[in-house]
């Protein structure tokens, strides 16, 4: 696992030692509810190599993408990058992809606009 | 002036009202919005990891085919602006993803971040002068009290986008009091909608669009414009209805008498 | 021919264990001009300066070189070892062979070879030094002080009480800074004004101290005892002289609508006005940008009631010249803008306020005269969050500062306690990262704040605040509670950052003085002359050097004063000797010299030298003034004929050095 | 305009203006012109010229000159006139002591590139204008000024006059040339065709100090390398190192100075390109730190007495390189 | 590439007193070893370094010179190593326009705080010049071969 510490923090050029532990992140968050590990939680745990409970976690899907932690970050961490980074080293290994296009029919509905597809793709499988 | 414009996806299909009101009205002003030949999809989010390249290409290709056209590239949907936007800045100064880019697309000349990308507001504000637009106005907007909803994706991260103060933006405010309008600042304008999370937990992105209508309403806002369609989405359908929710560029269109002359 | 004496110190094993110091001293005995040489255990002890000085006078030493540690160890240690013995102490060279040799290499063979070396190239110095004598300057025994704040009254007090005179220059009508907006100070709780006016009274009542207030440094010329500064007096359109601070003026001035900057525009003031009720100097002022006859040309209202006959719309700016000794940087602080924080929705309402601006609303003599209401309605606020380091701790960038800013925690636990104090009915919430309170009782304090007073302390910070409906919707995370927080407040309380202020960088280029990235002023050892610039007669005091609460900044003020008492007291200054030389023969006067002089050292004058065939020439040619200048070498290099070269590194020295490491 | 330029210093000293003139003189050679100073009309009438090969320039003259009894009205071409500014800024010359009649140049002849234009036994050449008349033994015969210009006449940076009293023949312009293009040439070889090219130049220098003894920049009360204290002393060079040493020094010591009036080179005996050397400082304190003409001005702060913070590094001269 | 194992260059470091021979002293006080190789002259500024020191060293058989001042801004005497870059850059264009390798020469700025970058630097430099091999153009520059 600290292979995958190693890639995450290297895809995502996220330094988790920059972190000062203000949480000034979670306090942006508006997914905060949402989500079982917090954005600062995150650096915390990349930090400490625990990697395999965050890739477990739901949270990585309800990441918003809204890159508020990433603007009021005092310390310019940027814990979005590293929220995505995670994900991505879920949805990049075999059979982990998230969202399947058989589900897509059952979610569509008359005015969704494509880019919730496209985007949603994008985010969820490889 | 002639610009090349990038519509997307959506602005061809759901989002169709943000692309014509925006042509027609650029039209009304004088500007000519040169839709790029075989446009590809931006891509709809940003790939923030370091080691993806294949999903940045069709982003380049876009700008590649500005620059040849030696034109500005200019964009309308938050999302294309978001991506493409951060592209370029990638490509301009991210020398791991710009030599692998160009290796990828074997162009005649690599391309380097030269085409310089503006958002329609940008074009308003910075090439326009909100100003001019202000003496283009045939049907002042008098009386009517106008939230912006800014959302995310134009404001950050500042340290690309560079577009407004992330914390507390005025372009759009300044676009509604130009066309006479009076605009609503509620501090809800730039926090997410919850619009990406539509498909994965609906009721929550319910509530997020909840919480910025409510805000909005509660600061006297009476309507809502936002330059996004996936906001424009969750907002008019996620939203409960609280308050009534157009592109700004339907805004500007009907402003200018564009809209009333189309009818 | 000098006659050289080599000593070689061991160090303890420090030198001796990598080099050899016998085969050095015996390597260097051989030296041309070396007529004794031997090694000691620690040169630097009495027993080894006493040998240094006995083998000086018996074998009539004309120079020196001691192989040792760096030369910013022990150089002046062994010039005056020598100077005891008669012996110049500018005609000792001192060889780093521990640092530079012994420190940095495992092989001895390599050490030695190499303390070889360095040994031959200093005795090659040597032999081309020649003995200098330092020059004296005279000192003006008279004070600059710049900034009226606690910080230049305090240092400005000690000074005078020793007896020199001192001026005191603040660009305010008032003396007093930062300190008269501050309604309590911690960890006491005794009220600022009631501590602070009487020292103000004490500086304007001191016959050695003279305030001039509402002016400013214009331009600073000359060294370390010898300043001369210009100071321009603005002109505020009232005799100082004859006012008599009866304050009827601000009564009747028809300009109401002017924000009062000392409520930071919390309320109103007149075009004419006296900042407060007790300054110092207790003399009104015209606000040249609001005032109806200086910009229109009718009114006079002030003119008509003044009694005193003090009115002036006529008034200039006056430049004034004085000399100085010495000049005590003082300028202070102020808070960060707030405007690239605006999640925290400063600009959005009036309710969120930074703490200086709390302190004007606590304060008996602020805008609410005292009883905290909140700005946006007047009413009683019942919920309220402070956040601290706003701005502070930020990681570079455009947006706030890298470092702490020290007093926020302090001053935050303050008005917490206060607030709960006055107001048992409030609920108060501090977000913090870490609470610092290094000094004494200061944790004492803090913890009262939380026991006693039921302060809520939750480590996280605020992420957003959203003003709506008359409320403030916080959204904040509880780390220690791993929950984020929702609260709807009153008023919210923004403990902004602090900077330098703007005067500052300005005011070091005209002193020459060095400054930081943040602009704090840079001390000459940040632990062992933490009060002085690095450019002599350059002195610090508060928060000009680094963010400091009353305390610090008082006894900083206290030290800053007494370097200053040092320097007046003395009637000469003894001059660093190493410097330029002009030879006049040689010098074209071209000019070349002067303008790379950072200290204005070289000027120039018309002088006759004899020519061929009994002719007299006059040519231009460049003084050096030993006293400014400080021996930094522009000069040599910039001379295209060699005329300007440099005591103690001269051209001839240096290229000695270089032959003798090349050979 | 040799006649109109003699009777100017004829009427000066007659007016009083001047008590005596610095003009050229024929030396030994026709193309042998020196620098003189004529007292009366008589020694004008006689011995002054002006012709294609006045190249010599003036302003270093000045520097002792100025400083005499009396006034001297100077010659200038527009070449001189830089170095006088230049001298002048240096606080050298005495401007009170000179009247200074600048005089416009159409370009100075080199006698090798008249030789080598086929032109045998020569004898004299004057006129103005394009067209030169050359006599010799064969007769007269008409040739291009171009085609025999001297090498630094042929990319001339300048043809005005500053700062003179008076002008004789209108006042110039500054001129696009390409004076730089040798230097650029030489850039783009590589170290070790450098230094073979330099190798080849700077080995036949014979160290006799023309080109220090002729240049305006080189015009110190002692020069460094006659100075027993400066460390560098040497008047005829001990080994080979020292005339490389000499030629880098002296670049070194002019650079922000020298006005490129080229003079150097022109009375090299061994014909060592040496402006060459001051051109490549030339050339990099423009590219580094801002175009700037020695001479050009009185006001400017000369690029090595000057900075700006944001100066680049050292370090510049490598990366520059390795893009080669 | 081949390299000389013998060769030992003579490399002579000018430090100016206030930044960089306080940083030369840090490295020998943290034990942060460099070559010996390096002889350090002591000038009080780097505006004080004569591009006539740097050829005379070359002269005498120095293999690479280095100049190490404070940082640019932070120079004792304010403006020193703002004349210095500008000197020392027009050297090195001039000597790498006569064909003398431009590795040889070398200007860097140590802050007094800075003693491993000292040694850093020191290290680095040495194997450059070593790499480089003897110090023979200078001398060449004249000889025809």
């Amino acid at each position: 696992m600290s292979d995958m510490t190693e890639i995450v923090k290297r895809i995502s050029g996220v330094n988790p030692r920059k972190c000062m532990k203000c949480g000034k992140c979670s306090a942006a968050c508006p997914a905060y509810d949402e989500m079982d590990y917090h954005p600062h939680q995150f650096v915390d745990m990349v930090e400490n190599g625990r990697l395999e409970e965050l890739m477990d976690s739901k949270g990585i899907y309800m990441c918003l993408s809204c890159f508020a932690c990433l603007e009021r970050c005092p310390r310019s961490v940027e814990p979005a990058k590293l929220i995505e980074a995670v994900r991505l080293a879920v949805v990049r290994q075999q059979d982990k992809n998230h969202l399947k296009p058989e589900q897509i029919p059952g979610l569509l509905d008359a005015e969704l606009p494509q880019q919730a597809i496209t985007s949603a793709f994008r985010k969820y499988r490889k | 002036m002639t610009y090349s414009y990038f519509p997307g996806c959506t602005l061809k299909t759901k989002g169709k009202d943000l692309d014509i009101w925006g042509r027609a009205s650029m039209e009304a002003l004088g500007v000519t919005l040169e839709e790029l030949p075989q446009w590809q999809c931006c891509g709809a989010v940003y790939p923030q990891a370091k080691d993806e390249i294949a999903t940045k290409l069709s982003s380049v290709r876009a700008l590649v085919s500005a620059r040849d056209q030696g034109r500005d590239l200019v964009t309308l949907c938050s999302a294309c602006h978001h991506v493409i936007k951060r592209v370029n800045c990638d490509m301009a100064q991210d020398e791991y993803i710009r030599t692998r880019a160009n290796n990828y697309l074997q162009l005649e000349t690599p391309y380097a971040g030269e085409t310089k990308v503006l958002h329609y507001l940008e074009v308003l504000r910075d090439e326009i002068g909100f100003d001019k637009l202000k003496e283009q106005v045939k049907r002042p907007l008098a009386g009517r009290k106008i939230g912006a909803y800014y959302g995310c994706l134009l404001l950050r991260p500042s340290k690309e986008l560079k577009f407004d103060d992330p914390e507390n933006p005025t372009i759009m405010e300044d676009f509604i009091r130009a066309l006479g309008a009076e605009p609503v600042v509620y501090a809800m304008r730039n926090e997410c909608c919850g619009g990406y999370t539509t498909l994965e937990n609906k009721p929550y992105a319910a509530k997020q669009a909840g919480k910025v209508l409510d805000n909005a309403a509660n600061c006297g806002a009476a309507e809502i414009i936002t330059a996004c369609p996936l906001c424009m989405y969750n907002l008019k359908e996620n939203g409960g209805g609280r308050l009534p929710v157009k592109y700004f560029t339907e805004l500007l269109a009907e402003a200018l008498g564009v809209k009333e002359a189309e009818a | 021919m000098q006659k050289i004496g080599v000593f070689v110190c061991w160090c303890g094993s420090n030198i001796a264990a990598t080099v050899d110091v016998q085969a050095v001293s015996d390597a260097l005995a051989k030296e041309p001009g070396v007529v004794f040489s031997t090694n000691y255990q620690y040169m630097c002890s009495q027993a080894g300066q006493d040998m240094i000085q006995d083998t000086i006078k018996e074998y009539g030493l004309t120079g020196v070189v001691v192989c040792s540690c760096s030369p910013r160890m022990h150089e002046a240690t062994f010039r005056k070892t020598c100077e005891k013995a008669g012996l110049n102490p500018y005609m000792v060279e001192i060889a780093n062979i521990r640092e530079q040799c012994s420190w940095i290499h495992k092989d001895k063979e390599t050490g030695t070879e190499k303390a070889i070396i360095l040994g031959r190239a200093a005795i090659a110095k040597v032999h081309l030094n020649a003995p200098l004598t330092a020059g004296q300057s005279p000192v003006t025994k008279r004070a600059l002080v710049i900034g009226g704040g606690i910080a230049g009254i305090q240092t400005a007090l000690d000074i005078a009480e020793a007896g020199f005179p001192v001026d005191i220059v603040e660009t305010k009508p008032t003396i007093g800074g930062k300190m008269t907006q501050i309604d309590k100070t911690f960890p006491t709780l005794d009220c600022a004004a009631c501590i602070l006016t009487p020292k103000m009274v004490d500086a304007a009542q001191n016959e050695n101290i003279n305030i001039l207030s509402y002016s400013e440094v214009e331009s600073v010329k000359g060294f370390v005892g010898n300043f001369t500064v210009t100071i321009r007096r603005k002109a505020r359109y009232v005799d100082e002289t004859k006012c008599t601070g009866c304050g009827l003026c601000t009564e009747k001035c028809p300009q109401k609508k002017v924000p009062n900057e000392f409520n930071l525009g919390l309320d109103n003031r007149r075009a004419i006005y006296i900042p407060f009720a007790q300054a110092v100097p207790k003399v009104a002022t015209i606000d040249p940008n609001y005032c109806t006859m200086l910009k229109t040309g009718k009114c006079g209202v002030c003119s008509k009631v003044c009694t005193a006959g003090a009115i002036d719309y006529k008034q200039q700016d006056e430049l004034i010249e004085r000399e100085y000794g010495a000049i005590v940087a003082a300028t202070g602080f102020n808070p960060i803008s707030m405007d690239k924080f605006d999640e925290f929705a400063y600009s959005q309402s009036p309710d969120v306020v930074t703490s200086l601006e709390f302190e004007r609303l606590m304060n008996a003599a602020g805008p609410t005269g005292g009883t905290l209401l909140r700005p946006s309605d007047g009413t009683h606020p019942h919920t309220l969050v402070f956040v601290q380091c706003v701005g502070s701790r930020c990681d570079g960038g455009e947006k706030g500062k890298p470092y702490c800013s020290k007093i926020c925690c302090m001053y935050t636990a303050k008005h917490a306690m206060l607030t709960r104090e006055k107001y048992p009915d409030t609920d108060v919430y501090v977000f913090y990262i870490d609470v610092r309170t290094p000094g004494k009782n200061f944790d004492e304090f803090y913890r009262r704040a939380v026991e006693e007073y039921g302060v809520h302390y939750i480590k996280g910070m605020v992420g957003k605040v959203v003003p709506e409906n008359g409320k403030l919707k916080v959204q904040a995370s509880d780390l220690l509670g791993g929950q984020q927080l929702h609260i709807d407040a009153d008023m919210v309380v923004l403990a902004a950052a602090i900077e330098p202020d703007k005067s500052a960088r300005p005011l070091a280029t005209m002193l020459t003085a060095s400054m930081d990235t943040n602009d704090f002023f840079t001390e000459a050892h940040p632990k062992l002359r933490p009060v002085e610039s690095p450019t002599a007669g350059v002195f610090l005091s508060g928060a000009c050097q680094g963010p400091k609460d009353i305390p610090d900044t008082v006894a900083q003020a206290g030290a800053a004063a007494a370097k200053v008492i040092g320097l007046l007291s003395k009637d000469q200054l003894t001059c660093n000797p190493c410097v330029a030389n002009s030879n006049e023969l040689m010098c074209n006067g071209c000019s070349a010299c002067e303008k790379v002089c950072p200290y204005g050292a070289i000027t120039y004058i018309d002088k006759d030298f004899r020519g061929p065939n009994r002719t007299t020439l006059r040519r231009r040619v460049a003084q050096v003034n030993p006293a400014v200048c400080q021996g930094c070498g522009a000069c040599t290099v910039a001379c295209p004929s060699g005329a300007m070269d440099l005591k103690g590194f001269s051209n001839a020295q240096i290229m000695a050095e270089v032959d003798a490491i090349c050979k | 305009m040799q006649e109109l330029i003699k009777a100017k210093a004829v009427e000066l000293l007659e007016n009083g203006v001047c008590d005596r003139v610095l003009g050229w003189k024929a030396g030994e050679f026709f193309y042998d012109v020196t620098p003189a100073v004529f007292r009366s009309r008589e020694e004008i009438e006689k011995d002054f010229v002006f012709g294609p090969f006045c190249g010599a320039n003036m302003s270093k003259y000045l520097i002792a000159e100025s400083r005499k009894e009396g006034k001297i009205a100077a010659f200038l071409k527009p070449c001189d006139t830089y170095s006088f500014q230049q001298l002048q800024k240096e606080h050298r010359i005495r401007r009170e002591n000179v009247y200074a009649v600048g005089v416009q140049c159409e370009g100075m002849c080199d006698i090798d590139a008249m030789k080598a234009a086929g032109i045998k036994g020569i004898l004299g050449a004057d006129g103005d204008g394009g067209t030169l008349t050359v006599h010799t033994l064969y007769g007269d015969k008409s040739v291009e000024r171009k085609t025999v210009l001297a090498e630094r006449c042929k990319c001339c940076k300048s043809k005005k006059l500053l700062g003179c009293d008076e002008i004789i023949g209108g006042q110039g312009e500054e001129l696009e040339s390409n004076r730089f293009a040798q230097v650029e040439k030489l850039e783009a070889m590589t170290p070790d065709e450098r230094f073979a090219f330099w190798r080849g130049e700077l080995s036949r220098c014979i160290r006799c100090n023309a080109c220090r003894n002729v240049c305006p920049a080189c015009s110190c009360e002692k020069c460094v390398f006659d100075n027993p204290a400066s460390g560098v002393e040497n008047k005829a060079a001990a080994n080979s190192f020292e005339e490389n040493l000499f030629h880098v020094i002296r670049a070194f010591h002019v650079a922000g100075r020298c006005t490129d009036c080229g003079e150097c080179s022109r009375v090299c005996p061994q014909h060592i390109p040496l402006h060459l050397l001051n051109r490549k400082f030339i050339k990099d304190i423009n590219e580094l730190y801002g175009d700037y003409q020695a001479g050009a001005d009185m006001d400017t702060r000369p690029p090595l007495v000057n900075f700006q913070t944001d100066d680049p590094e050292p370090s510049v001269v490598h990366e520059r390189g390795s893009e080669q | 590439m081949q390299v000389n194992q013998e060769f030992k260059p003579t490399i002579v470091a000018f430090c100016c007193n206030w930044c960089s021979y306080a940083g030369a002293d840090l490295s020998g006080t943290n034990r942060l070893q460099y070559p010996a190789n390096v002889k350090i002259i002591r000038i009080p500024c780097s505006c004080r370094l004569n591009p006539m020191f740097i050829l005379r060293a070359f002269q005498r058989g120095a293999d690479g010179v280095i100049l190490c001042g404070c940082h640019p801004g932070d120079c004792h005497y304010t403006t020193g190593n703002y004349y210095a870059r500008r000197r020392m850059t027009l050297l090195f264009s001039m000597l790498d326009f006569l064909g003398i390798e431009r590795e040889r020469t070398r200007v860097e700025w140590v802050s007094a705080a800075e003693g491993a970058k000292f040694a850093a630097t020191m290290n680095e430099f040495v194997e450059t010049v070593t790499k480089l091999g003897e110090n023979k153009r200078l001398e060449d520059l004249r000889c025809k071969s």
